[in-house]
This record gives C-alpha cells, structure tokens and sequence, in this order.
C-alpha cells in the first residue's frame, strides 16, 4: 500500500502539449500511469498519445474521472493551474514547473489548506511508486518496487540515491521530492506521517540540502514521536557559502539557518544516521535496518 | 535580486514611506555637494549588498561638506567584505531617540510572509533572537487578505507605542507591507527604523531582496537584474547571461552537473577528498549540447580553475548530447584544463562511446570521479 | 430565551470616540447594555463614559472577556473592522456603518463564513432583546419584552411598527435590523431558522421592501419547511418605481426583480399575512395567532 | 452612478477591452466628420442612461456623413424614454456574425460578483431568463481570490467557443472582471457582445453602473458624480447637493420623512390614501434642523406640489429639531404650500410646543397624516 500514487490512480497532465508536459506524458504512459486526460486550454477535443486533451480541468474531470493532476505549466500560470485542479478535487496535485513566484506558492498553498489538497512541489521531480505509477519527470528505470521510502529537496541526487540502493538491492516503496523552493506543499514531517502510516514502507531515506528548517523540524518530529521507522539521512550543501542561492530557489543559507552542519547536528541529535556522501545512504540502510530488528 | 539601499529607498518613498533627505553620489565632489544642499550633519554610506557593512567601516558621519569628499573619497572604490563600492549615499544625520527593527520576510513553515518587530533596532536581529527572544513580535500574514491595519497596529503595541505614534508606525507598517507586495519581496527590512526625537518614524536604513522567479511580472527590474553589479561576479554575470545557475567559490576545481542537489553533492564530495571546488555551476534538466559547451567555455576561462569536474545524472538529459557538448568546446577552443567526466543514465552508451572516440574516458560513479578531480585529475 | 444578544452579552463598541460611537454607548449602558470596551485606535488607555477604550479589539477582548462588539467606524475603514472582531472571536457582530461598499461587504461576508461568525448589518439600527440588552440605535424606548419576534430591513420603520405592537399591548422577544444593504450578513431565511429554535419566541413580523429577493426565499422557505410559527409582513415601497435607489442601497428594483408586488405575492402564496398599511401589523399578529390557537 | 456607453468604453479600452472604432459627437456636425473620418456604415447612438434605447429609437444605422448628420440632428436634444439626448455615439458597423451577453453584477444572495454569460445577447436578458434559462450560464466569484481564467475558460466553453476564440472571449471575460473591481461596479454588462464574421469579440454595447457607496475611493469619479445629468432631475441635483436621499415623483403631494424605510411606507400610504407622491425625500437618522429645513425649501420649489407631509419617528432624531427646521423655512422664505406633519418621538413635547406656537399642529399617527396630505390637506 504506497501513499499518494498506485496502480489505481488516475491522472490529468495540465499542459500536455507543452514541451515538457507532451514529453513527460510519454514517459509516464510507458511507465504504466494512468495518464487519462490532458488539458491545455485552446486545444479541446484533440489527442496526444491517445490521451484526449480538455479546455478545462472540470470537463476532463468530468469526462475521465481522474483524480490527481500533475501540472507542467509555464510559471506564471502555474497558480490558476493548481487552483483549477484544486475546484476539481483532484488530490494530490503535483506541481512539476519550476520558478513560480514565491507569493503564488502561498496563495497555492492557503486554497489547498482551504480544499484539503495534498500539494507535491512546486519544483518537484514529482513522485513515483515504483512497479505502479509515477506522476512526475524521474527516470523511471533506476527506482524498484520495495520497502524504504524516499523524499527529497532535491531531483537528480534523488536519482543517484535511489539508483544506489536499487542497485544494492534496496527497493522502495515510494519516493517524492517534496521541492526545491522555499514554499513546498508537503514538509518533510508530513511525509514521515504519510510513510508512518504505510504499512508498506518499512524504513526511510531524507535527503535534505540547506536553506530552511524542514530538516530540522523533521528531526524534532523524529525525536518528539520516537518514531517508529528507521531514518537514515543525505544533506546536500556543506560546502555552500551563506547568502548564496545554489540553484534551487530554496537552497539559501540566511543569516545563520539553514546550514547543512545545523540539519545533520539536528538529525544525528535525534537518532537519525546520516551519509557523508550520497553512496553511503545504501550501507547505513543496512546497518540501521539490521540494528532495529 | 538585491537591491541597494538607494533603490529600495527611492521606491519606498514613492509609498509615502519617510526616508532621511539624501541623494546618490558616485564621486567625492558629488558627496560634497549633496552636503552642501542637505546642510547641518550628515552620514555617508556605502552602497554595497552585503550586509553588515557598519561594522566593515561602510558607514561614517561627517560635519561639514570637505569631511564628506573626505568620507566618501576613502570608501568609492574600496571593498566592503569583498564588494567594490560604486555610491555612496549622502543622508542628513537623524536626531535618533530610538532604534526599531521590523522585517516582512518570506516564512516558510507558515508559507506566508511574516512581520517581524522589536525594539532592539539597530544590531543584529539573530542576536537579539538568541540573547532576548522576547523582545521580537511576530506576525503571519494571510496571502489573499492581505495585511489589515489592526495587524500593524498589534505589533506597534508590541513595540511600546500608544496615542498618535501608534497609528503613525501602523501606517508605516502597513505602507512597508504593502512595499514588499508590489515588488514581490523576499525581504524587506528596515533596520533601524528610527524615532525621532521629536516623535516621527523614518526607515534609516532599508533592504529589499526581490524574489528572482517574479521577475517576469516586473518589467521595470529587468534590465536591472541583469547587470553584472555588485551582486555578481563577473564570471556569475557570463554564466546567468546564458542561464546557467552559478555560484563562483573559493577554490580551483571547476564543477558542473545537472540538478542543483547533485551539484551541491558534488562540491561536498570534493570537499570531503580533500580538493577546493571553484564554482556551482548547474545545467539544468534536459540541457542540451549549448548549454554544457558554454558552462564548461565559462569555467575554463577562468585562471583559477585547475581542474574541471562534469557529474551527469542523466533522466531527462542525454548523455550523448552531453558528450557532444563537450567535443564542441574540444574542438573549438581546446579543453584547456584537465577534465573528469562522469556521465550515467539516458543514451549513455552513445556519450561514452563519443567521448571515448575524442580520448575522453567517463567513469562510473561520482565517488571515483569527485576523488580523481580532486587530486589534480 | 433571546436569539443573538441578552443579559449576559458583553459588548465592545468600535469606534466608541466617534460622534455616534460615544451617542449610543451611553444610550445602550443606559439601555442596560454590558458594553464593557470601547476600540479607537490611537485612544487607547483613555475612559468615555466609565467604559475603558483600547487600541485594538484583540487588547480589549483579553481584558473584558467581551463576546460581540458593534461598529460604529466610518465606511472607508468598517471593513477592516469586522475582520478586526472576527479575528478576537467576536460573535455576533452587528455593523451599523452606513455607506461600505458592496465589494467591502462581499469580503467581510466570506470572512465571516470562513469564521463562522454571525453578522447583523451593515447599515442597520442593530438588534434588540426588551428588557435585557439592545446593540445598536433603536430607541429602547418603543420596544418591550414579550414573545413576538421582528426583522426588518429597515429602521424607523421598524420603530413605527414595534411602537405600534407595543402600544396594542404586544410585546417582542428579539427585534432586528438585517440591514438596508444588497449585501448583508442575515438573510430573513436565516432570522426565521433562529427565531424557529427560540421557545421565547412564538410569532414573528418580516419588515421587507423593495429590491433583491430576500423576502420571496423567506416566503419559499416558510412554504417549503411549513414553517410552525405564524408569520405575517409588511413591504414598504409599493409606489417606487423601477431603477431607483429608494434612501436604502438595496431598495432598488432592477429590471422586474425586487418589486413589492411580487413580494407581497409570494408571502401571501406561502401563507403569510401581509398588512396593507404599518398600522395592520398588530390586528393581524391577533388574528394570526388565535387562528392559529 | 451610471456611466454612459461612451465613458464605459473609454475605460474599458484603457484595459485591453476591444470596442468598436468611433467618437462621440455633441453636434450633427461633429457626428459627420466622425463618420467621414470612420469611413464605411456607422452606429449613431443616443447617450442616455437608461435601458432600452434601441427600441425608443436610440439607435440608427446610416451608410454615408449626411446620413449620420441627419440621424444625429434627430437624436440630439430629444428625449428618450424621458432623458434628454446631449451626445451621440457614431460607431462603425461591425460585421456582426454573432450577438452574446455578458455581465457581471451583484448577488444579493451569494454575497459576491456572479457572472452572467448567454449565446443570446442582443435582446432583453430577463427574457431570455425566462424563456430558455438553459441558455444562461452563471458563475459566482470569490471576491477574495478574484476571476481566475479556468473561470472564464468554462463560461467560454458554455458559449460553445473553442480553439483560439476559447482564449479570446475569456481573456475578454477576465478582462471585464478586472474592470468592474478597478471601478467598484455594480454592474457591468455588455449586450450586445459581438462576435464579427472574422472572429474576433468586441463589446458592442457597455453599460457600468458604479457603485455609490464607493465613490470615496474613485475620485476619478467625484466631479463626475455631482453633475446634475441625465441621471439626476434638477431638483435631485440639488437635493443630492445638500445630501439629502431624493427621488423625484410623478405626483402633488411633497413627502419627508427620515429613514428609507418610513418615507416609502409613507409613499405607499398617501397612495393607498388616494394621493399622488410628488418625491421620496429621506432626510436620515439624527437630521438636524438645517437638513429639514433644505429638504423643505427644495420640495416647495416645485411647481407640481401642491401639499407637503412631514413624517417624523424621532429616534436618534430630535423632534425639537425638526419643528426648528420647519420654523426656519417659515421665517425666512414663508410655507408656500399646506403642510401636513406628523412628528412623535424624542423631545416630542418641545416640538410640539415650538411647531403648535407656529400655528401648525402636528398629528401622532402616520394614517391620520397621509389620509389628511392624501386629501389635499
């Protein structure tokens, strides 16, 4: 039982003509999601890929009974685009376009508190439950069907995480970027409630980077819950100088927060083991699994 | 996009936000003539992003106008924690009863912006944190609402004001919050807003960060944003010129990848055996030949890179077009720097078998890599 | 057993050093009112009239312990102070400003669905229960206790008519204003479902008039539910002619919507008694009741 | 306050709103030279305020500048429906393929903007409502996060438009929504819309009706408001000059009374009385002396009244107030006219005193006053 995509789910890719969106839906389709409907508005009543495209989320809504979207629109319009899932009720709503405006983020993120919308992104590669379905622009073929589940700030180091474990043997069960700006949907404590509850995932992977608290607050969350699976932890940006924005637009050390040293002080103070390079995640895996049996 | 002192303060009194009488000068005779015009005392601050400039010597009082081309001659050309100063901004001296601190910044637990205010003005807002916690108010802003008089008015009590000054730091508050809304501000912070002797509230000192990804709705910084000023170095400047996401470092190995996380993974990798990365340099997803070519042609130009590391994930990105992008610098103006590639995923076989070709050979695992480029390559 | 204010309420007054604010703080404590707080920004820590004045309703509402307020700010500025209540957790708050614009009213309508609070107004005389408290501008003087029940959309009006069930000997249990705006907090469809679960009240009065609908969706609402307690109406503006503001922002017929006649006829077709003149209200209240009995 | 066609269009242009090619006109002759500069047919169109022109004759088709002379010669200084013609509108033709209607108005029971949007335009909405109420597709607005374009997107597709005119007539939708915000409008409603055989979308006709309570903050539109119009008789000019809430009637009997909802139920009871209301004249709560007093002058300035009714419920008011208001008006220009009042409340007995003193004996019931005003006092 994974948390937020399986077998079932039934997708809608806003801006599935786009460059990205037309691209991604091939991808995903070959991957086994359930891409049932595409919007782009002006493009009604055509088809990519044999997916019909909509004027609107409603009427392919309507038409398709999805249930999730997963948005490629061009920055400025990305706001409207969650919006519109969000009046559909799709849920989760995953926000793969990157550069949004920070004030539009938190109009996103108040409507979905208003509508109970789970929001993956903006800036996410998205999220895949390996063997089943994804809904985003990972590879789909270095992820494979297992116990240990994975979210992320970060894209490809989230390839070259999960490409690690898999090929150590390591399957996952399902793994997210919860987004590289400053304003995401999901914290990493949401997500440590998600996989609490999955009866699938045994054990999980975080891979922070600086700027923020939300390794910190996960840690906090870890120590004040004792929680109940294994955490192991990668933090990216050690080496970064403060005040500088190391391509993703939260990933800024300000003033003092948000350094990499104060996240894995954090988690190490509060059980979780953390890698010191990117291929040490597999063998603390190992060890941490092992040591909690 | 950092603005400087003098920007955001032009802007702000557009609002109706009182600022100190002043002006710009970019030369000492300058300086001095903003003197004489302002008269009595003066400060002369040196336009530099960094913060903490006071302490750095960025700022100075003067009496008279010869002290001012004094002042100012010293500090035009000078660096401030690294930074060439360019102007100077010539204000008249407040008549200061107290030093206030308030910001609007991005929250992003509360995924809002939040005021923060305390009465500790004037010094640094994380020690008053650490050392008086008590002393800062805060307040969420909702999105959509907006910030409503009375929320300005609660933080004013905050502050200890009551009668007229409390409807006239509220106003200010207010007209600060919606500064940072029409220009899509990270941050802006005064610090200090002073009080006056005789009981007005004038933003000193003024800091506004635009948030880069609104640029495309505001038209009227994007020329700005794309000066190689302060902000950038000169290399940073070539690198945004052709979208690359670049931050210039201190060391000599030249770095670049796809994917800010694999990227910053990469520098602490070379860290951790030992070598000193000279830049964070991100293609991007799905970067194509041109966009390699030009981060590896930026990295090589400079004289400090010993070494040039490449670490390709490649998902969406071809490692072919990786490799062609490679060869083109190759063969166009020479690889001129020793080069580790590390280059897996989507078409890889057909990139290693073009950088072999070319007497390249990629590795495997970015362990492998980041160890040989950080001994010299 | 009142709806909306009785002996216990605890008022705040905002704008309570305005020239109505100070006016009818002193005629509602004189009423018998509990106003225990005034709000003026700025005069805070001063007095009128024995009751203490803060700077912001959050301030007064800790020190009073204070459950409702009335406003009394101009209109540039009444809307900012709802919300200002709403956010102490004021309830019910009953705005006397006339003037606020209908978009200003559209907001503090959805921020009070958003806080569940109860809004009397704006531009009304406010509410009243006989002999025990009165939030508003109504002359206490013309209404006593009994168990009749009265919402108006007007305010001398309301007064003509209360004066005159008080003077045939008919008392009123609450008696409101819902307010002469297009855009108010209580339609009469809500008045009626309060009035229908107060056991103090066993009759009711509707003072409608001309524009908008509210009292055809009362009629249609007291057929639908076979509303159990007599009702009977007045409807002022029978000779207004169309496209005029009649005093009232929301006396307005537009088009063939909001005309008296049409009122007058769907109250009758749900069973209400209709008066001719103001003065038929008492003798019908008699004779509905005892047909009733 | 309504705007004529013209001044809407105007600001709707400013935004982006495409309207017809045209100019208006004071003079026939002017109206030719707009034509001759148009070219092709034109619209002459009356600028009234009220609705329904076209079927009174407000708007004629002419195909050369003598034609449109004389059409305008016609239109200027006539009335329609009552309101005198001072401009004209000369419009080109537009090659129409289809008329739509759209308008934006407020929702009394949803307390928010709702639009309305009908392949039937061109013809009286209320009809269409009633005959073919499939044929109106409705959308409410939140007025805090505003029209979003899926919002408009969806009245588009309810239209029965897509492709590229899907974009177009929503982009025009968004468009007419931020107008009726930046404006504060009651309503905004263009009818017809055309859709041109090329396929594009024009608002063919625009009525706003802005809202008057929030004429503080448009002072665009203060001068504009005062003017004594089309809008407004004479006598409501200058009744709203001394803000005095003033309807003019058809009838003889003057009436004042303060509170809306008193002087119309005394309107409706010197009718039921058998008499003829001459105004609506609502001084308002707390009136003093001098409000009655111009409310009195300005009634008994008209010729067609022959009877004037006070009615009085004093609350906030003062009875002693009024009877001074009244008494003022005696002294100084005389009570031209029979004055029935009624006036019970505060300070009743004082009033009385003064009024009864006066020789003017005031009633207690409002039956009593609008049967005695009914009868020609």
């Amino acid at each position: 039982m994974p948390i937020l995509v399986g077998k079932e789910t039934r997708a809608i890719v806003q801006g599935i003509t786009g460059n990205q969106g037309s691209f991604h839906a091939r991808l995903m389709l070959e991957y086994g999601t359930k891409i049932v409907a595409g919007v782009t508005p002006g493009k009604g009543g055509t088809k990519l890929q044999d997916v019909p495209v909509y004027d609107t989320v409603a009427t392919a809504k309507d038409e398709t009974n999805a249930d999730s979207s997963v948005i490629f629109v061009p920055s400025p319009y990305a706001k409207e685009a969650a919006m519109e899932a969000m009046d559909a009720a799709l849920n989760p709503v995953v926000i793969i376009t990157e550069g949004i405006p920070a004030r539009d983020e938190m109009v996103i993120m108040r409507y979905a508190r208003e509508h109970s919308t789970v929001i993956v992104g903006p800036n996410t590669p998205g999220v895949i439950t390996p063997g089943q379905s994804k809904l985003g622009i990972m590879p789909g073929n270095v992820f494979r069907p297992g116990s240990v589940g994975l979210a992320s700030r970060s894209g490809t180091l989230t390839y070259e995480i999960a490409a690690s474990l898999t090929h150590a043997g390591i399957g996952q069960s399902t793994c997210l970027g919860i987004g590289g700006d400053p304003i995401v949907g999901l914290s990493f404590v949401d997500v440590l409630k998600m996989f609490r509850e999955d009866s699938g995932t045994e054990s999980l992977v975080l891979i922070g980077e600086i700027g923020g608290t939300a390794e910190e607050d996960a840690a906090k969350y870890i120590a004040d819950t004792r929680y109940p699976k294994p955490v192991v932890a990668y933090v990216a940006g050690k080496a970064a100088p403060p005040g500088k924005r190391m391509g993703h637009a939260g990933a800024i050390i300000t003033g003092s927060e948000g350094t990499a040293d104060n996240k894995i002080r954090s988690l190490v103070a509060a059980g979780v083991r953390v890698a010191e390079i990117p291929s040490g995640i597999p063998e603390l895996l190992v060890r941490k699994v092992q040591a909690v049996r | 996009m950092k603005l400087f002192e003098f920007e955001a303060k032009n802007l702000a009194s557009n609002l109706g936000i009182a600022t100190p009488r002043g002006a710009v000068a970019s030369s000492a005779e300058e300086a001095r003539d903003i003197h004489k015009r302002l008269g009595g005392a003066v400060v002369v601050k040196a336009q530099v992003l960094v913060a903490g400039r006071g302490k750095a010597g960025g700022i100075k009082f003067a009496l008279k106008p010869e002290e001012t081309f004094d002042r100012a001659k010293e500090m035009l050309g000078s660096f401030i924690k690294g930074e060439n100063v360019r102007k100077v901004l010539i204000e008249q001296k407040l008549p200061v009863k107290k030093e206030l601190y308030i910001s609007i910044a991005e929250d992003r637990m509360n995924k809002c912006q939040t005021v923060l205010a305390s009465r500790q003005g004037g010094i640094d807002i994380e020690e008053v944190a650490r050392t008086h916690p008590e002393e800062i108010a805060r307040r969420h802003m909702d999105p959509v609402y907006g910030i409503r008089g009375y929320e300005a008015r609660d933080l004013a009590l905050n502050l200890g004001y009551g009668g007229q000054q409390l409807n006239m730091i509220s106003d200010l508050l207010t007209n600060l919050y919606r500064l940072s809304v029409i220009y899509d501000c990270e941050l802006v912070e005064s610090n200090p807003l002073v009080e006056t002797q005789d009981g007005r509230f004038l933003a000193a000192d003024l800091r506004m960060i635009i948030d880069d990804n609104s640029l495309f709705r505001h038209p009227e910084f994007q020329e700005r944003s794309k000066e190689p000023g302060a902000e950038l170095t000169p290399l940073e400047a070539k690198a945004r010129e052709n979208n690359l996401a670049f931050v210039e470092l201190d060391g000599d190995i030249g770095i670049i990848g796809n994917g800010a996380g694999l990227v910053m993974a990469t520098i602490d990798l070379v860290k951790y055996y030992g070598g000193q990365p000279a830049n964070f340099c991100d293609v991007g997803g799905g970067a194509a030949a041109d966009r390699v070519a030009s981060a590896l042609g930026i990295i090589q130009s400079s004289d400090k890179v010993r070494t040039v590391l490449v670490n390709i994930l490649a998902g969406i990105t071809r490692c072919d077009e990786v490799a062609k992008g490679i060869l083109d610098v190759k063969k166009v103006v020479g690889l001129k720097k020793p080069l580790v590639v590390r280059m897996v995923g989507t078409n890889e076989e057909e990139g290693r078998r073009l950088l072999e070709t070319a007497g390249i050979k990629p590795l495997i695992h970015m362990e492998d890599a980041a160890r040989l480029a950080a001994k010299g390559a």
